[in-house]
């Protein structure tokens, strides 16, 4: 009877995850799939403690309580730490299997006859995925957090090295299936594992680590499908299903939004061989104050605004969506041009905006903004940089040559913000910057557009 | 295990990849960083067999690692559910409501 | 038969609902047609059933209607499934090559 | 061994029936799709054949030549005869399940503990369905080849004797789960499943059988569900749920494109109201030949054809297609215009105009026609009827009121060709012939059509 119960949770569990991400693909359903996915998290736990074989609840209680409480804050970042914090909770997530994994193993090492070669299989694969999300994970919140070097680091033959650990970890599984009460194959198979996420990660540019976040999603998914196998679970082996193949589908879309092959992504080490490249022509900057930009903008009758990374660094969006309001009440017409990849995750610079309670259907796709660039007075690029660099389109050797972009040099005038002279994420120079009709204003976003706004207002602005 | 019980899983695993494919096919390039954090904490469902693992009395070595693991995994849902509510709460049309 | 097994069919059954309702939503018109006579032969898939039922020897009646289930469900298959590439090899683009 | 071998068959076979759905939705993939379809089927028997449990492999060659036999013929029916052919093929699809779940009752009868519940309430399922889409096909198949009279035929309570009948289909299953082995509860299912299925049809018009066979559809799909259930076979879950699933949804897509509800086309008796109302007013038609309308075609610079049920009817599609050319060459502008529902199957039309080497690309949607209607100099109604029929904008009243129709009245001319003063399926009058500026020319389409030919090459036209 319980049994059936439980089953029965687990099929509707199973049915509100789906539904979950049904509904999350579209803006009008999104947040009921948020319930959705909730309400099925809620039936699978609570199928879970029927489980007869579960007698002692005090550690299950603590620790739910314990997770509650440290999850709360976690969903409180800045939202520019969204990424991070998902890498973090992949991070956790891998954690959690590999600690399942290998406690099961441990469990049935004295168990003859349990570690049939299909669960050792199974095991193995469960803790190898497990532990390399954990540091793959780890590695990918440091390179966005920047406190890794951003900057893909290689090390020569390295496809080399992989091949040979990955025969390594291969030849211990087959060794532990021969013999699963060797535990210290299982130890070679966990330290591989862990080195795996670290070497996976260290090759790959910080700009890419948003794509990387999907495929360790997907390899979440995957290690939660091995522990169903392994439990012989089906709730674990669908979700964990669904995950994998969504995630892993996410991480497609976004390499053709940034027109990257998969592999290219992978093995890729993107972002490395033209800071060679950078070094060469260094052009002069027009420097210009906040005052010039607001009289630029004053006199403009078409303004098309590009927001980057910058902006979510600096947390200017409320500033812009202030100097949006100004600009429109001066008959001005503003228009946003978000670049699907602009910032360092998908649809960060829409998220940001939508926070600064900018309506989203006033957000442009680059597709639409750019046949009219010409007829645009002033593009204000806040913060952008790869996403505005001309390089995409016309220096063939450039590593981001044929990402779509938004053309901003094509406008009649340009007004770029940032702080120094430092290239991007791509690690790359920018022509557009040295362009005649491009006026730098150095700052930290924020200020200065606070400063154009004061300027704007007549009042005494920051910029000078 | 029984062969079928394997079979069926693979039924299952097969059909859920399938439906992974399906609906995030399409989805709008404004939610994928909802959907991620979204399926981040989806795939914690790894909970399920550390509460089990947790619960069943093992020695204390294997229940702290299982515990640990429900923590981990609890971390997740509540921080993956919470935050991707508070991103989505933000998306409003001209006409809806302020949040 | 054992109750995990039930439970796996359905889990089955639901997921590939889901699917089937995922992969048509966005079907064109002009395939609807198509469509029709392709869905009617998999669902000529019952002769995976009347396959057995004739297969093992049973008594005569038994033989005979499943013998009549096989025949039924396989002239489904053949023609549903040649009826719709006919159709099919009609369609095509003013580039595209004549058939 | 074996036991693998047959499920990895099956597993095979489950994913390519998928990817022939997915395949099939695209036009440019759809023949993929159906390459699929048949590998997955073959993988299917292959499988089954491998069961150790057959012993004798007679009867099996014998039905399945038989079948193929049988098949082929089948599918060599002209295109008019296609949603017969679909109906008629689910009605052996529904024999099929149907007498499978008898002969596996039989068997099970005598051996005690075999038919658990569960088993019981499966095997009723199976054979309701099976039975029910037996006969509500055959009815279907014969309202649309109009062996039937088409009009929705209804009698006073019948949803009163419908719910009757179901009650005592319940009642019986519930018989027969308390003692299985009373084969008279289960010949009373049979019986009523029968019936079902006849009265299921009988109010529903024959415009409105396609919505029909898409549901029927699903129906075969569940009935080999609910076998999958009792034999316990994956395989026939799940490529039976998809099936179902996906005429179901199908049946929902053809309702919103007549825009009638769900329940509307199951009992709303679609087209009998009206019947009367159609004796009501009769305008005067204003008749014309051949020649005439060659003369029309001739001085138009833009001309639409809109064609309907007729055309197929009549097989006229070549000669429709001979005009357009002769047309075109004379430099006129010539359109098709194809209502979601013209004919009597979903992309009727598209299908005989691309026999007729018309490329699809050159036939537009309703939506893109009738905006500039007003602009078309001669609209040549091709046998269509209701789908032109203004009553669905202006008459409230009128049955197929809401439905979006292509506005041949608003051109500046029409010529509409048909045999009889007959009305279309729908069953009602049709304003549009008796306008001013409308010339009906009667006959059948395609020597209605011949003869406009052989009048715009100034041979004697067979119209006088
Ligand atoms: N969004 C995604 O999903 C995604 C995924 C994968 C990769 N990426 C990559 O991320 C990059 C996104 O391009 P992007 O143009 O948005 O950003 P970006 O190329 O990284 O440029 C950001 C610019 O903002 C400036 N900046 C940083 N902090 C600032 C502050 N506080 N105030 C003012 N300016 C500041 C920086 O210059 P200073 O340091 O001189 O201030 C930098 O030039 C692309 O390379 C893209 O491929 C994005
Ligand atoms: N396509 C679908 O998927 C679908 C689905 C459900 C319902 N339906 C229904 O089917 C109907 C389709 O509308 P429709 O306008 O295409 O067809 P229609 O309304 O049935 O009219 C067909 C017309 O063609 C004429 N006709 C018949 N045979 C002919 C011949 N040999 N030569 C010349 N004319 C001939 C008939 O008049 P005469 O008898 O006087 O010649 C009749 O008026 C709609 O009511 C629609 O709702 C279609």
């Amino acid at each position: 009877m319980i049994a059936h119960l439980i089953q029965f949770c687990y099929l509707i569990a199973t049915g509100l995850f789906v539904l979950a991400l049904k509904w999350l693909s579209h803006p009008t359903t999104a947040r009921r799939g948020v319930l959705a996915g909730v309400a099925g998290m809620t039936a699978a736990i609570a199928g879970t403690l029927l489980f007869p074989e579960i007698v002692d609840y005090r550690w299950i209680v603590v620790a739910l309580v314990a997770g509650t409480v440290i999850g709360i804050p976690l969903s409180r970042v800045p939202l520019t730490a969204v990424p991070q914090r998902t890498a973090l909770a992949l991070a956790f997530g891998g954690l959690a299997v590999g600690l399942v994994g290998t406690a099961k193993y441990m469990l049935w090492r004295h168990q003859p006859g349990e570690l049939t070669t299909f669960r050792t299989v199974a095991i193995a694969i469960e803790v190898l995925l497990g532990f390399l999300t954990l540091t793959g994970a780890l590695m990918a919140a440091g390179k966005l957090q920047e406190v890794i070097p951003t900057r893909p680091i290689t090390y020569r033959n390295q496809n080399l090295v992989t091949f040979l650990l990955l025969a390594i970890a291969i030849g211990s599984v087959v060794l532990l299936i021969r013999d699963p009460s060797q535990w210290q194959y299982f130890a070679v198979l966990v330290a591989l594992a862990l080195t795996f996420g670290v070497l996976l990660i260290l090759p790959i540019g910080g700009a890419d680590m948003p794509t990387v976040i999907a495929l360790l999603n997907s390899y979440a998914g995957l290690a939660a499908v091995a522990m169903g196998f392994v439990l012989q679970n089906k709730l674990l082996i669908t979700a964990g299903a669904l995950d994998g193949s969504s995630g892993f589908i996410l991480s497609l879309i976004m390499c053709k939004a940034m027109n990257r092959s998969f592999t290219n992504v992978l093995f890729g080490a993107f972002g490395q061989v033209q800071t060679a490249a950078a070094a060469g022509e260094q052009g002069i900057y027009k420097s210009a104050t906040t005052d010039d930009a607001a009289l630029m903008l004053e006199n403009a009758s078409k303004v098309v605004i590009v927001p980057g990374y910058g902006m979510a660094v600096s947390q200017a969006q409320h500033r812009v969506k202030d100097l949006y309001d100004v600009l429109t009440q001066r008959g001005i017409e503003v228009k946003f041009a978000v670049h699907p990849v602009a910032g360092r995750m998908p649809g960060h610079m829409n998220v940001l905006l939508a926070e600064a309670n900018l309506p989203y259907d006033c957000l442009a796709e680059m597709e639409e903004v750019n046949p009219d660039m010409p007829q645009v007075d002033v593009v204000l690029v806040i913060g952008a940089n790869d996403v505005v660099n001309p390089a995409a389109r016309t220096d063939e050797k450039s590593p981001i040559y044929g990402m779509p972009i938004i053309d901003a040099d094509k406008a009649r005038a340009c007004i770029a913000i940032k702080r120094s002279k430092n290239p991007g994420f791509a690690g790359i120079d920018n022509q557009l910057y040295f362009m005649d009709n491009t006026l730098m204003v150095f700052g930290d976003a924020k200020q200065v557009v606070q400063g154009i706004l004061s300027a704007l207002k007549g009042e005494e602005g920051s910029g000078h | 295990m029984s062969g079928a019980e394997v079979w069926s899983m693979l039924f299952v695993f097969m059909l859920a990849g399938f439906i992974g494919f399906e609906v995030i096919r399409n989805v709008s390039r404004l939610l994928h960083t909802p959907l991620m954090s979204l399926t981040s904490a989806i795939s914690a469902i790894a909970i399920v067999g550390s509460i089990l693992l947790a619960g069943e009395n093992h020695d204390t070595l294997t229940t702290t690692l299982a515990a640990i693991a429900v923590g981990a995994s609890m971390t997740n849902i509540v921080s993956g559910f919470l935050i991707t509510d508070r991103m989505l709460k933000m998306f409003k049309r001209r006409e809806g409501p302020k949040a």
